[in-house]
């Protein structure tokens, strides 16, 4: 007898992936956007399902809130919504299958023979209180270091979006 | 039917991971390639976050991981986006084929 | 005599021919700095000579060895002994000629006599150097100035002969890192030629690495099959780079095949000797005969390089004392001669402005000097008494004679066969150019040798009589070395 | 005791005189030269002499035998502890002989050519190639190490060249320099490999030692040197007949001779210095110098070497009866009579009467400088005169040379060996040492003397007699008393050489040799011999139609002769065609096709692959990832299963 | 705290110049004039701090350790930037952006300073995106080029990719071991087909940056679509970067599977030499010419990975900065001839020695140096590279690595020829050289003739071990 959790987990499984295929499909780009955002959902979902809440809802406010957001604007900015995408070549996607059938086989064959080790160690909570204290701590355990890279990371994307989006005389034909 | 657990993280982080790959070597839009390349990061994240849990509780690192890969793939993601922007300025078009000039 | 000053005296001439203001300034700056290099290699000789007979034995002379990179246990080690002199002396000689022979060029005169200058640079430190990752270094230095020299200042297909003969000689220079790191590995990590002398190498891999070696350095000395880059590079490169390659350049790999190859090897000889053996027998004749049916004079002479270091070579696998003796002779005479040879051709294509020996005829009566040194060097190549080459080809059979078994005696013979058809063909070259009645009506305008060239073959002439006049002196100073090569050979 | 300088200067002096008139002759001697260079060499021949004196008449004998001197050697190129070249000076009988016989002749030439090359632009040098030459020939006589005499025998074959070529300016002269030295040299590389065999069997180069150790029955070197043989054939005898086969190209033997006829392009003075009396003979002496080796270690190759002679003489002879040049006729009288002094020592044995060969021959080689070079110097003057070799141009020329025409006449008697000039005696002891040890060639020579009678006087008769002479053009005349003077000598050389006791001086031993003379075995070679002239004189004296007839009835016999058998034709076949097409032109195909191809084939080869896989490169960045994801996989599999 | 700024001064520095330019351009600005000599001198302060004080320490709890040897590749780094801010001065110069420019490019340069100092998964993952993310910006700065954008469109695009199966290994990994640690993982190592499916996921991101056959496709196509100092960076300082990281994450993180990635390497780099120099000689432009270079020294650079001891370190080490004279040397001609002339063919450069002789001569030198001839420094580098993977005792690799060497000779001969040997009828007129690319370009070529003659140099970076 399948309990809920059971339940719930096929469910969101069942969105991701299919949400997934569905985005890389589609032929709408619009559609498509839509379709990783349910995706990315389900995955959120997962994690809940997990128990990591924290994860989930970084999950949620980053993409949903920020990436899939960016990538609409982008579609609206580069392209009319309604209109059907360019099929993909046929041999192309022969190819691509192949080489993504043969990767998945490899990948299940493996991970399933493998007999993966677990922990000792307790269980460490993934509660909100949890990880901040680590993120921000700089001995063994901590991740400053991390977050410090980050931030730079992001400030160079952040200038270099901006150069390179905003250019000031832009070409004209 | 089993109890779910790592496995079926694990398989369906492998599907998903392999659907973002067809994805990008298959659609021709520049921001549906982008697209799956953030399916691909998300299935990374839910192998993180899986091990984490049923493997590696002791100590947070999984957990971390998909946070800064979270991230980078905002990061990411907004370069790319700015660079397809520029890109279409130039070209008129996000097709990747109308961008391939640069050849053998 | 500090062996430093022979590589500083080319680097000086080298700096100071690049600061040099105009051409004329540049000749005689390359001119000044060639004969004190050419002092150098004669009082290095009388240095040297005085040393041996002050009862110094030790096998290395005016050694001096600093430490490069310690990490690697590469040391700049340098020193001479009597093979060294003498083909430091032929560098010497070769690249004074060879600077007066190119006197007139005004293209780029500059870079000319720089590159000219960095080769003999290359050539002296090979001959020096003790360190096979010195003595690597010198060898590649001589490569690219080469490429330059045919591709600038070369005539006829240059760049191809010039892109044939970088990438042939490159090939040899990785088949000898490969050795070269092979014997740094199983010799205790070491370079050094004195120490990997004394190393305990097993048998089975000196036989991995004799190949190597012997192949590499078989490419710079024309081994049959890989000659190819001889005639074509030779025959498009400038006069002065045709002298130093096929006068010196080719030395290089003989001495390399016997230095490096033979001498730190000896088991790895003994067992590939035959196969060189049959590669240097079938490029004597082969070489020969080829050039038998060659039109232009500097294919003529380039093939009968290949057929004449074939002698080097095939001495080097008889492997017995005189063997070895004669082939360095061969390599000292040959480079004498080949250079004297290419230098006269060039002299003739600077008037005729041909090289087919179809369209002269009877120079002998318009530049009788130019022709009369023709035909000596003619007679040196088929090996006339009283000239080097007879010296040296002598040795090299008496030497292969040493060796008693029917296959030594039947390459022997096949080797000396070649000395008849070398006289066909060095008859044929010369009767069609120097004799007969002048076919050409304009060649009898042309004029006779300048002083710069007539000293330039005065030089090499001098060389190649004072051996084969009294072969003694250099005898003397070669047999010590093969000794030590074929000592080590039968395992002493 | 020798005096070693004295034999030094022989050959140094005329070496002093090439250099000095190569060098710097037209810059400062010009006319000069000549005299220069005559000069030396009268210096030089009379200190031959004097050593020629001292030799045989003081210190030569020692308890009744000739010895070997050696009064000066150094060591010149020492090859490995046991082999060196050495240069010395060997005096003993043959090489004293010979030093008298190539310095006079060499002298006699030197005057003769001041008049019959006066005139020459490259006089000087001229006169210092022949200098080269006297040097070169003297060294080889003088040479005490059988690598020594190599040396010189290169040299000799040099100066050959550059005299048989020097008239450069025309064709035929280059062509025949060119041929004479590569016929030489192709002998010679087979003496250089019977140098190495006996060097290598003997363990040394010396000819004392050498013929010492490779002549006492028992040795161990012989032993060494049985143990090793070549199809079949012990290697001293390959060694033997291998140096043998040197001397044969230089004394053209058949059938190593069809350099000679065509080397008399040369200068007259030349074709009589060198291709008559001195280097044509360096064979001979040779097989003198090496005859103890011969004639006791290895009698088969004598034998064999007997029989070249034979063969050579009549074959010369033959060939010599149908030349219209007269050069070449005396040129193939030349290797006849060469062929004559080979089989003598053929048919000779070492030591005591049965070496009488030994002593005949020299004597042979004596007598025939004389009066060969006699021949060739009056043929010189005719040419001089007429300005043309061909007999059809000359004729009835004894009233406007008369010197010539008698000097010419003595020599051709001698050459006929009619008694009492010196040919004859030379050519009966010859005959009476092939009559004792090998009566098929005593009867070839019997006949071959014949035929020398007849083709000499046809020679004579035809310059000097046949039809009348119309001179047309100026003409000097006899050149004066520098061409004049060694006619007069050599004729009296011509005349008395004979009479020297030879025997007493020159043996195979050197102990005196005895000479025994029949005069009824003289009576058989003289008939022959005056038959022969008889039928020159019937047929050429004056103009008639007999020759014509009789060589039509021959017919391809003549015809063959008149070609000299079709040999030269078979060497052109098979250098030209054989050679040439066979090795020479596929090797160079070989080379620039095959492996020169493959240089190229391989730089095409990387080449096209590159261009073959730029493909891969095809700017599809999806493409990239394919390629990408692809090798994670196919790697993946490799190390999982594979490693 | 002192020991934090001691330890990682490098990094401190870059990032206090980075912010410096933040505010240049956050405030008035400053015109591209007076801009660079700052930034130069900066940087070479930065060079010239980074030589001093250099000592062993860990930070973080072992997520950030150094050594005087990783100070020494750090400083390498920098000196790659400081001379790609001289040699490339005429173009950036004229660039609209030159302090995003040098922003972008020192936060690529502080990720490489982290990626060698990292000591964790985690670390590793994050700088290297730090150093990929901005150069995909970076390439794009031709603003106008089509194929500027095109180029960092496949930049950004495939190195997305690759991070992706670099991910995708790394999670397995931490699966696998449970550890992300560099310190802990090598005694979690497994060895199981798992894992090494997983280190194969991890490398093919290394093989990635590094542009080792076959993940190199983009390579060719983001440098010539990019600016020539942005095709510096990448071909220089970044290919150098992900060399040195290579060697720890090899030695000392998978060192329990040392025969596999042997194997590996080997392949690989034959597969890199072959292709590389298959592809470079076909090539037309001098970017992509250099690109496919490039790609086959990475396959030699590969060989003296290979055997994984002190003195193949040692070897790619100092290969790396005779690599850097060489290249940027190279590079360096190639942007003043192009912010000249603006032509980038080969075919253009015929001729060029008439009238340019001193770049001419500064370019020959950087093609013998690349080509490994002696006596230019990359005769050395190239030797003890050899003589570093020579000592597993393959000889055939060797030889294959030592053949191909004829192959770049080939083509590198190609340019030389070009410039000294054709004749053109049109060659690229005598172009002044701004001062300060003349210093970078001398500098280059004094590194190129003197850093092998002195072998101290070898000697000193062995001692760092």
């Amino acid at each position: 007898m399948m309990s809920g959790s059971t339940i719930l987990f096929y469910l969101l499984a069942a969105l991701t992936l299919a949400c997934g295929l569905l985005s890389v499909t589609t032929r709408h780009i619009f559609r498509a956007a839509i379709y990783v955002l349910f995706a990315l959902i389900g995955i959120a979902g997962l994690y809940f399902w997990m128990e990591y809440e924290f994860i989930a809802a970084v999950q949620i406010v980053v993409y949903v809130g920020g990436i899939i957001v960016l990538i609409i604007f982008s579609i609206f900015l580069t392209q009319q919504a309604g209109e059907k995408l360019a099929k993909p070549a046929l041999n192309r996607q022969l190819f691509s299958a192949l080489a993504v059938f043969c990767g998945f086989a490899l990948t299940l064959l493996q991970v399933f023979q493998h007999e993966f080790k677990a922990g000792a160690e307790p269980a460490l909570a993934p509660t909100v209180a949890n990880i901040g204290n680590n993120m921000l701590n700089i001995s063994d355990s901590g991740y400053a270091l991390p977050f410090e890279v980050i931030s730079m990371l992001l400030l160079a994307a952040l200038v270099g979006c901006i150069v390179i989006a905003l250019r000031s005389k832009p070409e004209t034909k | 039917m089993m109890e779910p657990g790592l496995y079926h993280i694990l398989f369906i982080s492998a599907a998903l991971f392999f659907i973002g790959i067809y994805g990008f070597f298959t659609r021709r839009n520049l921001i549906t390639m982008l697209m799956s390349t953030e399916l691909i990061l998300n299935s990374v994240n839910l192998n993180f976050i899986a091990f984490n849990k049923y493997l590696w509780p002791g100590k947070m690192d999984g957990l971390f991981f998909t946070v800064f890969v979270i991230a980078i793939a905002a990061a990411e993601a907004a370069v790319g986006i700015a660079i397809i922007i520029n890109l279409y300025r130039s070209h008129q078009s996000i097709d990747v084929a109308s961008a391939e000039d640069l050849k053998y | 005599m500090n062996l430093l000053l022979l590589l500083g005296a080319p680097l000086l001439t080298a700096v100071a021919v690049l600061l040099g203001r105009n051409k004329q300034q540049v000749r005689w700056m390359a001119l000044a700095g060639s004969v004190v290099q050419l002092l150098f290699a004669l009082g290095l000789l009388v240095a040297f000579r005085a040393e041996r007979s002050g009862g110094q034995t030790a096998q290395m002379l005016f050694e001096q060895n600093f430490p490069l990179i310690d990490a690697l246990n590469i040391h700049f080690h340098i020193g001479v002994d009597g093979i060294s002199v003498s083909m430091i002396l032929l560098t010497a000689l070769v690249v004074t000629a060879g600077v007066l022979v190119s006197w007139n060029i005004e293209k780029m005169t500059k870079e000319f006599y720089f590159l000219l200058i960095l080769l003999a640079l290359g050539a002296y430190g090979f001959f020096i150097s003790l360190n096979l990752f010195v003595l690597f270094f010198f060898l590649e230095i001589s490569v690219v100035p080469k490429y330059l020299l045919i591709g600038i200042w070369g005539s006829g297909k240059k760049e191809y002969s010039a892109n044939k003969l970088v990438l042939m000689l490159m090939m040899g220079s990785g088949l000898i890192i490969v050795g070269m790191l092979g014997l740094y590995f199983f010799g205790g990590h070491d370079f050094d030629i004195m120490n990997l002398a004394t190393a305990q190498i097993s048998t089975d891999r000196q036989n991995l690495i004799f190949p190597f070696m012997f192949l590499g350095f078989g490419v710079f000395t024309a081994l049959f099959p890989l000659h190819t880059w001889v005639p074509d590079g030779h025959s498009s490169a400038p006069t002065a780079g045709s002298m130093f390659l096929a006068g010196i350049s080719m030395k290089l790999g003989g001495y390399g095949c016997l230095r490096v190859a033979v001498y730190l090897l000896p088991e790895g000889a003994k067992e590939y000797a035959n196969i060189i053996i049959v590669l240097s027998s079938i490029a004597i004749l082969y070489g020969a005969f080829v050039t038998m049916m060659q039109k232009d004079l500097k294919y003529i002479n380039a093939y009968s390089s290949v057929s004449h270091v074939g002698f080097s070579l095939l001495a080097i696998g008889m492997l017995t004392q005189t063997a070895i003796t004669g082939a360095l002779m061969q390599m000292i005479s040959h480079g004498l001669m080949t250079a004297l040879f290419f230098a006269v051709i060039g002299m003739i294509y600077d008037r005729t402005h041909t090289r087919m020996v179809d369209e002269m005829g009877g120079l002998m009566k318009v530049m009788p000097f130019i022709t009369t040194v023709l035909f000596l060097v003619g007679l040196c190549s088929l090996g006339l008494p009283g000239l080097s080459g007879f010296v040296a080809e002598m040795t090299v059979f008496v030497g292969s004679w040493e060796n008693d078994t029917a296959f030594h005696r039947v390459a022997t013979i096949a080797a000396a066969m070649s000395i008849v058809v070398t006289a066909v063909y060095i008859l044929r070259a010369i009767g069609k150019t120097a004799m007969g009645p002048v076919t050409n009506a304009e060649h009898l305008e042309l004029k006779d040798a300048s002083w710069n060239e007539k000293l330039a073959a005065i030089i090499l002439l001098a060389g190649i009589l004072s051996i084969g006049l009294a072969p003694g002196w250099l005898n003397d100073l070669l047999t010590p070395g093969a000794e030590i090569i074929v000592n080590r050979i039968a395992g002493k | 005791m020798p005096n070693a300088i004295n034999i030094a200067l022989i050959p140094l002096l005329p070496f002093a005189g090439f250099l000095l008139l190569g060098l710097f002759g037209k810059k400062f001697f010009g006319k000069t030269a000549g005299l220069i260079g005559t000069a030396l060499l009268l210096v030089s021949c009379l200190l031959a002499f004097q050593t020629a004196y001292d030799y045989f008449f003081v210190y030569g004998k020692v308890n009744g035998a000739y010895q070997q001197f050696v009064p000066m050697q150094f060591v010149w190129l020492q090859f490995s502890k046991t082999l060196s070249i050495d240069m010395g000076l060997m005096i003993d009988p043959i090489s004293v002989v010979m030093l008298v016989v190539v310095t006079f002749v060499s002298l006699m030439v030197h005057i003769y050519s001041l008049g019959y090359m006066k005139g020459e632009a490259r006089f000087p040098v001229y006169y210092s190639f022949l200098g080269l030459f006297s040097f070169s020939m003297l060294g080889l006589v003088l040479a005490t190490n059988i690598f020594q005499i190599y040396i010189f025998w290169e040299l000799v074959g040099v100066s050959s060249f550059l005299l048989i070529g020097f008239y450069y300016e025309k064709p035929s002269a280059v062509a025949a320099s060119k041929k004479a030295f590569i016929v030489t040299r192709f002998a010679d590389f087979g003496f250089l490999i019977g140098i190495l065999i006996l060097s290598y069997c003997s363990n040394t180069l010396s000819f004392a030692e050498l013929i010492q150790r490779l002549t006492t029955p028992g040795s161990s070197e012989l032993q060494t040197a049985a143990g090793y043989s070549f199809l079949g054939i012990s290697a001293l005898t390959w060694g033997a007949a291998l140096v043998f086969i040197g001397g044969a190209g230089k004394s053209a033997m058949f059938p190593l001779h069809i350099w000679l006829p065509d080397a008399m392009e040369g200068p007259t003075p030349v074709s009589a210095l060198i291709h008559a009396a001195t280097m044509v003979v360096a064979g001979v002496y040779l097989v003198a110098r090496l005859f103890p080796v011969f004639a006791l270690t290895t009698p088969e190759v004598l034998e064999g070497i007997g029989w070249v002679g034979a063969v050579s003489a009549i074959f010369a002879a033959v060939i010599a009866c149908t030349q219209t040049d007269i050069k070449r006729v005396l040129a193939y009288s030349t290797m006849s009579q060469i062929g004559y002094m080979m089989f003598a020592l053929g048919v000779s044995k070492y030591g005591g009467e049965e070496g009488l060969g030994y002593t005949a021959s020299i004597f042979h080689l004596f007598t025939h400088a004389m009066f060969k070079a006699l021949l060739f110097l009056g043929a010189g003057s005719v040419i001089h005169y007429v300005h043309s070799n061909e007999m059809k141009d000359m004729g009835g020329l004894r009233k406007f040379l008369p010197v010539t025409h008698i000097t010419f006449l003595i020599a051709c008697l001698a050459i006929a060996g009619v008694p009492p000039l010196a040919g004859f005696f030379s050519k009966e002891e010859i005959l009476l040492a092939a009559y004792q040890h090998n009566q098929a060639i005593y009867y070839i020579a019997l006949i071959t003397s014949g035929i020398t009678a007849f083709y000499m006087f046809r020679l004579y008769f035809n310059i000097f007699w046949s039809k009348p002479y119309h001179p047309h053009g100026e003409h000097q005349g006899e050149g004066g008393f520098v061409m004049t003077l060694p006619l007069f000598l050599l004729a009296a050389g011509a005349l008395f050489a004979g009479f020297i006791p030879f025997g007493t001086l020159v043996s195979s031993d050197g102990k005196p040799l005895e000479s025994h003379f029949h005069l009824s075995f003289s009576i058989a070679p003289v008939a022959l011999g005056l038959a022969g002239i008889a039928a020159a004189m019937v047929l050429y004296k004056s103009q008639n139609e007999r020759p014509g007839r009789i060589s039509a009835s021959l017919g391809g016999l003549y015809t063959a002769a008149c070609h000299k058998f079709y040999i030269d034709e078979l060497y052109l076949f098979v250098t030209r065609k054989v050679l040439f097409n066979l090795v020479g032109r596929p090797a160079a195909w070989f080379d620039r096709n095959v492996v020169d191809g493959l240089v190229n084939v391989t730089g095409n080869i990387t080449l096209s692959l590159s261009e073959g896989i730029r493909k891969m490169q095809s700017g599809k960045v999806q493409q990239y990832g394919i390629y990408v994801l692809s090798a994670v996989i196919v790697l993946s599999v490799l190390f999982i299963y594979v490693w | 705290m002192n020991e934090l700024l001691l330890l990682m001064k490098n990094e401190l520095m870059v990032t206090a110049i980075i912010f410096l330019l933040l505010f240049i351009k956050v405030g008035k600005g400053m015109s591209n004039d007076r801009l660079l000599p700052v930034v130069q001198t900066l940087l070479l302060a930065n060079l010239i701090l980074g030589c001093f004080f250099n000592q062993e320490g860990a930070l973080f709890g072992n997520m950030y350790h150094t050594t005087p040897l990783i100070a020494l590749q750090k400083n390498i780094l920098g000196l790659g930037v400081y001379l790609i801010s001289l040699v490339c001065s005429d173009w950036l110069k004229k660039t609209e952006h030159l302090a995003e420019f040098f922003l972008l490019m020192l936060s690529a340069l502080l990720g490489m300073y982290l990626l060698i100092s990292g000591g964790n998964l985690l670390i590793f993952y994050l700088s290297l995106e730090l150093a990929t993310i901005p150069v995909a910006a970076m390439a794009n700065f031709d603003l106008d080029k089509k194929r500027s954008s095109e180029g960092a469109m496949k930049q950004i695009l495939s190195s997305a990719f690759s991070s992706g199966i670099l991910l995708f290994g790394i999670s397995l990994i931490y699966g696998i071991t449970g550890t992300i640690s560099f310190s802990e993982l090598p005694q979690l190592a497994d060895g199981s087909a798992l894992f090494i499916m997983a280190f194969i996921f991890l490398f093919s991101a290394l093989a990635f940056k590094l542009s080792i056959v076959p993940f190199h496709l983009w390579t060719a196509d983001v440098y010539e679509g990019a600016p020539v100092p942005v095709t510096a960076f990448l071909s220089v300082v970044s290919k150098g970067a992900v060399a040195f990281v290579l060697m720890t994450v090899l030695y000392k993180v998978f060192q329990p599977i040392e025969s596999t990635w042997y194997i590996l390497v080997v392949i690989l780099s034959v597969a890199s030499m072959l292709i590389g120099n298959l592809f470079a000689v076909r090539q037309q432009n001098i970017k992509r010419f250099l690109a496919f270079s490039s790609i086959a020294q990475v396959g030699f650079i590969l060989v003296g990975v290979s055997s994984g001891d002190i003195g193949s370190s040692t070897a790619v080490v100092y290969f790396v900065l005779i690599y850097l004279f060489s290249n940027l040397a190279a590079f360096g001609v190639a942007t003043v001839i192009a912010a000249y002339s603006g032509k980038e063919n080969i075919s253009d450069y015929k001729g060029l020695y008439q009238t340019n002789p001193f770049l001419s001569w500064v370019m020959a030198l950087a093609l013998f140096s690349l080509a490994g001839i002696p006596p230019t420094a990359g005769f050395f580098g190239k030797l003890f590279l050899l003589t570093a993977g020579g000592s597993k005792g393959s000889y055939v690799y060797l030889l294959i690595a030592a053949l191909n060497m004829i192959i770049s000779l080939y083509y590198y001969l190609r340019v030389v020829r070009a410039m000294f040997m054709d004749k053109n009828e049109t060659p690229v007129p005598p172009i002044q050289t701004g001062a300060s690319a003349k210093l970078g370009l001398i500098i280059c070529g004094i590194g190129i003739v003197l850093t092998g003659m002195m072998g101290w140099i070898y000697d000193y970076i062995q001692s760092l071990h």
